[in-house]
């Protein structure tokens, strides 16, 4: 055992992961010798050497589409694109190609990379450094797009990603990446029986009965902390985590409402057209009947991500969570 | 006009004559012309039975390669078998020298399929048509053929417009950094559709490479010969460890962009003319003949061909449409719930109407 | 009065623009001599000129960075992304760069500038040309989206999206640029007094009072097709072209189901995280309590636009939208 | 460890000694040397001071420009009052040279803002953080002002690293076919965060633009003459119609990437020292007392940086956070019901706790 953050969790699982499988390739800006500008692949260049840990010319078409090309050749490259806003000029490759390659292939190549993106706000970071894009991956099928909320997640959501054999595309809550956790870093998650086959499962972050709050990734955390308070007041709510945003896991969250018939969906992305609308509208339909309340939604605002002296008025905090919980204990 | 500029690398001269060049020779045998010829004329066959084929509604769409058979045909059988390709839409030729059923190939363009074969049978991938995709995937390629010591080299090819798009820059920057045994033909056939190279390049393109510090030649791609010669020597160049090299083949594209351009629109009969007269089927034919060639090799490739026709004719009709569940198979390679659950709502739903009617589309372009 | 195909109306509102404001230039791939793919832009070059109709190089990211540049000198670039397909490659440009200059800048730079679109399937084309990627856009605060559903609003809509302060992303409905209308096609829409000021506003495309169809761009006529037949099963369908995705007219929609009490919501792109699901998630916040049943939705499937020759069972039709209309009556 | 090449266009040793040049020549008073001397110590103090107020929490981050400022102040100094600059997001001595007041600059380092100036009011455009996406504007931009009969240039700047993005590519194939009036520099600063040029160019980059179809000239970056005497070659040759130009200055990034970096782990001390001694200020200083300039004039230059130093230190702590109207203004140009909706929803909901906090970010980087 040992206490690692985040951060750590997911170096420790990227080396695992490499040791497990020669055909393991880290592809990204600054990943080498610098360690990334999160340090999460620190010291992997130095172990595996350059041809394992690549820190490429500077173009995200290129180190994405290059990666789709070792991919079919049956390597298992995983790429760090360095923050989510820089993403975009790899979006051709992998809407048109990374998604879609296999089903256009009739099975015949199949592609095994992943996509690490370090996504969300609360660093006070310049723009385009803290933006939440997971709804355009989601909405785009050939894509698995996952997200893990905690150290201990992050490190055996990352071994099971590479393990895969489909595309995944894995945001990592740059603002929790140093929250700590105590880790059993000795194990290599796919030598576990279960291998991947919970990867896309939701988690019950804590158990509730009044209200189920749905969140992923960053706002999980707060979600707990929304909870907690609540507690005070007399509130007991269900905190979900969802894991994973495509697939996802609906009989999980149906469950829940079904218990609750209240839910409130939390994440940083902007409301509009967000994931969070997808969680409404489903549930609504399977539950109908059952909800007690309309869905709410706790969201990012429709603008581009703000000044980083006002993110924290765009960003969904506890009192806000509480404000919708209230709102929807009302109905 | 558009006429054929003379810093061409050339062999065979469309009057059939073979000449010399400085740089590159070729050691070959008439039977070995005569195989070649062989190849130029089945293709030239199928990609007319293929437009045909449009014609009478058996396609939704072709792209023709008319013009362009001898750029593909030398790149093609310049390969060895371990190579792999990533070509654009067009390299009918080249797929044929990988051993590509013809047929296969129809399928994208009935609508059957997104695909068509197995790039690995025939270490030859799916065409693609997001121009310059294909490029850094070749390149990705070649980079895990270095750590696997392969020692085979990539072919992929693009087109003049194709050129401008980043993804086919940014493949240049990393077979250059990566020093990787990627080959980059761009078949220069004059056109992006309706844009001319004026529209699309100040200077010609194989000077592109230059400047991402790797060679570029410039051949006569019209001229088989010439073609093998140079595409030969580039592979060779990879695959000894000294990078990549950029091929243009100067051609031209005789038909129309697809069954759905109409290029009388944007250019001159005069100019396909000209074109016409330096095609690259026929300067071989002159060669031939002025090496007494007997007209029984004409007549049994004439024969081949016509059973080739037959064959691409009677295999486009076969070619089946996907049923429901071959839809959504293969959307993931492991079960995905989303894709299990409306796969089986659409099941129940078409199971009211007893299966899935067959398609009507409305319009058509 | 004349009649004009969706395709010749576009052409004929392209026309009025450039004669009404010389700084309106339009780049696309072979838009000039060839007229576009589509020959919307049929004649203009030779009418304007290759200043002002502009076929340049096979780069979209190159097209669109350029035409924001030119936006940033007052001009009013109208691009055309042959199609929907092969807008990705400019994604990063229309994300980092359309989307935000003008919040950047604080107001200082205005981007007045269009992005054309041919989009949607139903045409038998091969992969790459059917997409329906809106929600992409839609979710990208600082753009506006719209997509008219016949050749009338087509024409007056481009004319009022060229003359817009903001960057427009105007999908055209391919399937239906051969359908006619008859337009007066003198008229310059923008000498009119409302100028632009309806532009984002929904329409009710048929009055009903059982059920309510929204769609928008290709599926219109569709669901005016399915309300004709549902007409004869005595079922009273009102249909809604929403004509803008954002700004989205939700007043014009409340209204409509505050009165219906049932919503049915039709687009091609897959359901999954589909605009459909902001407008199911939406009302049903808005209309907890005047909801008879939940909102279906009926739309594309979550996989990659599959092969033309089964398109039809990709595709929302006639009979799966009376088919979710009967399941949302039975409530 | 990396040392400068001999191939450099280079009009002052950094000796101090001035030198002369085969294609470039500059005539210049001292008096002209001394007012670029004084451009370059101040911006270095402009610098230093960030640096300084990002130690002590007043700015989130800033990204330093010491070493590159003979290359900035040469590009800009050259520039005329028409001519507009699309800058990467390093380029603090070109906005000096074109009037931006440093304060504004710091707005987006410390959080205040995404822009911070009015491009129009300096022609000089807001930083832009997406690598190459400004080179595509600044084509653009050019490609307007040739419809406006302009006669102006653009300029527009990238690094390295920034050389390899499809979009700087793309910009290189716009300006070359519409013969568009930029100028592309390339400022070589060796290092993209922490990729050395190894990792990013197979051949030096100022050989890039020859396929493009346009020249590339190579200069020593931190000789402010040389710079100066190239940018303004540049400049006229596209505004005589010649079209675009490359300028690679071949510099050196003294400090860190950003004040995030922390270059001691991918590059040595030793490194770093042959450079300081190659300092493009210093090498001025030798030429100036080279030629008696009078204490003085380095007083008098002195005690500018002093005053700008006070200015920007109080300037920095006043710059105001957005209000929270603010911060909803601008999504659009005209009204959005959403954005509308959300802005009272916000501004009822912050009522209840007396407005808008004040902000606390969690972590940082
Ligand atoms: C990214 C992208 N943009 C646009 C298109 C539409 N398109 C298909 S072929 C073509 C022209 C390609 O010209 P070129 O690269 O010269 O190849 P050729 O067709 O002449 O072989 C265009 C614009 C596309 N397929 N992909
Ligand atoms: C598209 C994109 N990818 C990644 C980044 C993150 N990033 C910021 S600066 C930088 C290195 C840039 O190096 P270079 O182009 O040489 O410019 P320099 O910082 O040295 O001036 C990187 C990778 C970015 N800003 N944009
Ligand atoms: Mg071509
Ligand atoms: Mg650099």
């Amino acid at each position: 055992m040992a206490t690692l953050t985040m951060a750590k969790a997911i170096n420790t699982g990227l080396r695992h992961a490499m040791k497990r499988d020669d055909k393991v390739v880290l592809m990204g800006e600054d990943i080498g010798k610098l360690g990334g500008v999160f340090r999460v692949t620190d010291g992997l260049q130095a172990e595996f050497g350059d041809m394992r840990v690549v820190d490429p010319p500077l173009a995200e078409s290129g180190i994405v589409g290059t990666a789709v090309g070792m991919a079919m050749r049956g390597w298992r490259p995983v790429v760090e694109i360095q923050f989510d806003g820089f993403v975009y000029p790899a979006f051709d490759q992998i809407v048109s190609q990374v998604a879609k390659q296999h089903y256009r292939s009739a099975g015949k190549t199949t592609l095994s990379m992943v996509i690490r993106i370090p996504y969300g706000g609360g660093i006070g970071a310049i723009e385009h450094h803290s933006e939440s894009p997971e709804a355009y991956f989601a909405h785009t099928a050939g894509l698995r797009v996952i997200s893990p909320a905690n150290p201990i997640d992050a490190y055996e959501m990352i071994q099971q990603a590479i393990a895969h054999p489909d595309p995944v595309i894995f945001f990592e809550p740059k603002r929790r990446y140093w929250d700590k956790a105590e880790i059993d870093d000795s194990v290599d998650v796919m030598d576990r029986p279960e291998g991947y086959s919970q990867l896309f499962d939701a988690r019950i972050a804590r158990e509730g009965s009044d209200l189920t709050l749905v969140a992923y990734g960053p706002m999980v955390k707060t979600c707990l902390e929304a909870a907690a308070a609540a507690a005070n007041e007399g509130l007991n709510l269900e905190v979900l985590d969802l894991r994973s945003l495509t697939p996802l896991d609906f009989e999980t969250v149906v469950r829940s409402v079904t218990k609750t018939g209240r839910m409130v969906v939390v994440h940083e992305a902007p409301q509009f057209a967000g994931i969070g609308a997808e969680i409404a509208a489903r549930v609504t339909e399977k539950c109908f009947w059952t909800m007690q309340a309309p869905v709410l939604r706790v969201a990012g605002l429709y603008m581009p991500y703000p000044a980083a002296r006002v993110e924290h008025a765009f960003l969904p905090d506890l009192d806000r969570i509480l404000d919708a919980v209230d709102k929807a204990m009302e109905y | 006009m558009l006429t054929a500029p003379d810093d061409l690398i050339q062999l065979l001269t469309h009057e059939g004559k073979r000449v010399t060049h400085p740089d590159f020779s070729l050691d070959i045998s008439d039977d070995e012309i005569r195989a070649l010829y062989r190849d130029l004329f089945l293709v030239r066959r199928f990609d007319n039975e293929a437009t045909a084929l449009q014609r009478q509604g058996e396609l939704a769409l072709w792209a023709q390669c008319q013009g362009q058979e001898a750029a593909q045909i030398g790149a093609g059988r310049a390969l060895s078998a371990g190579d792999f390709v990533f070509p654009s839409y067009r390299e009918h030729g080249i797929a044929w020298t990988r051993g590509v059923d013809p047929v296969q190939i129809l399928g994208m363009f009935r609508g059957t399929t997104n695909g068509g074969w197995d790039p690995y049978a025939h270490n030859f991938g799916l065409y693609t048509v997001v121009i310059g995709n294909q490029c850094l995937h070749a390149v990705g390629y070649a980079m895990a053929g270095l750590r696997e010591n392969a020692g085979d080299v990539v072919l992929t090819c693009f087109g003049d417009g194709g050129s401008n798009q980043g993804d086919v820059s940014e493949a240049f920057v990393f077979a250059g950094v990566y020093n990787a045994p990627v080959v980059f033909l761009c078949q220069n056939n004059q056109y992006a559709i309706s844009e001319p190279n004026t529209r699309q390049m100040r200077v010609p393109i194989y000077q592109r490479s230059s400047g991402f510090g790797f060679p570029g030649y410039r051949v006569d791609g019209n001229d088989v010969l010439a073609m093998f010669a140079v595409m030969r020597f580039a592979y060779e160049h990879a695959r000894s460890g000294n990078g990549p090299v950029l091929v243009e083949a100067f051609t031209y594209r005789i038909g129309n962009h697809t069954t759905s351009d109409d290029a009388t629109r944007y250019r001159d009969a005069a100019e396909v003319e000209y074109w016409k007269e330096r095609d690259p089927i026929l300067r071989v034919k002159r060669y031939l003949d002025s090496v007494k060639t007997p007209q029984s090799f004409f007549d049994e490739v004439e024969a081949a061909a016509e059973e080739l026709a037959v064959r691409i004719r009677s295999g486009a009709r076969q070619l089946a449409d996907p049923t429901l569940d071959e839809m959504f198979t293969n959307v993931y390679s492991q079960p995905h719930p989303l894709v299990q659950q409306e796969h089986q709502e659409m099941t129940e739903y078409f199971a009211q109407f007893g299966g899935m009617q067959s398609p009507h589309s409305e319009g058509g372009h």
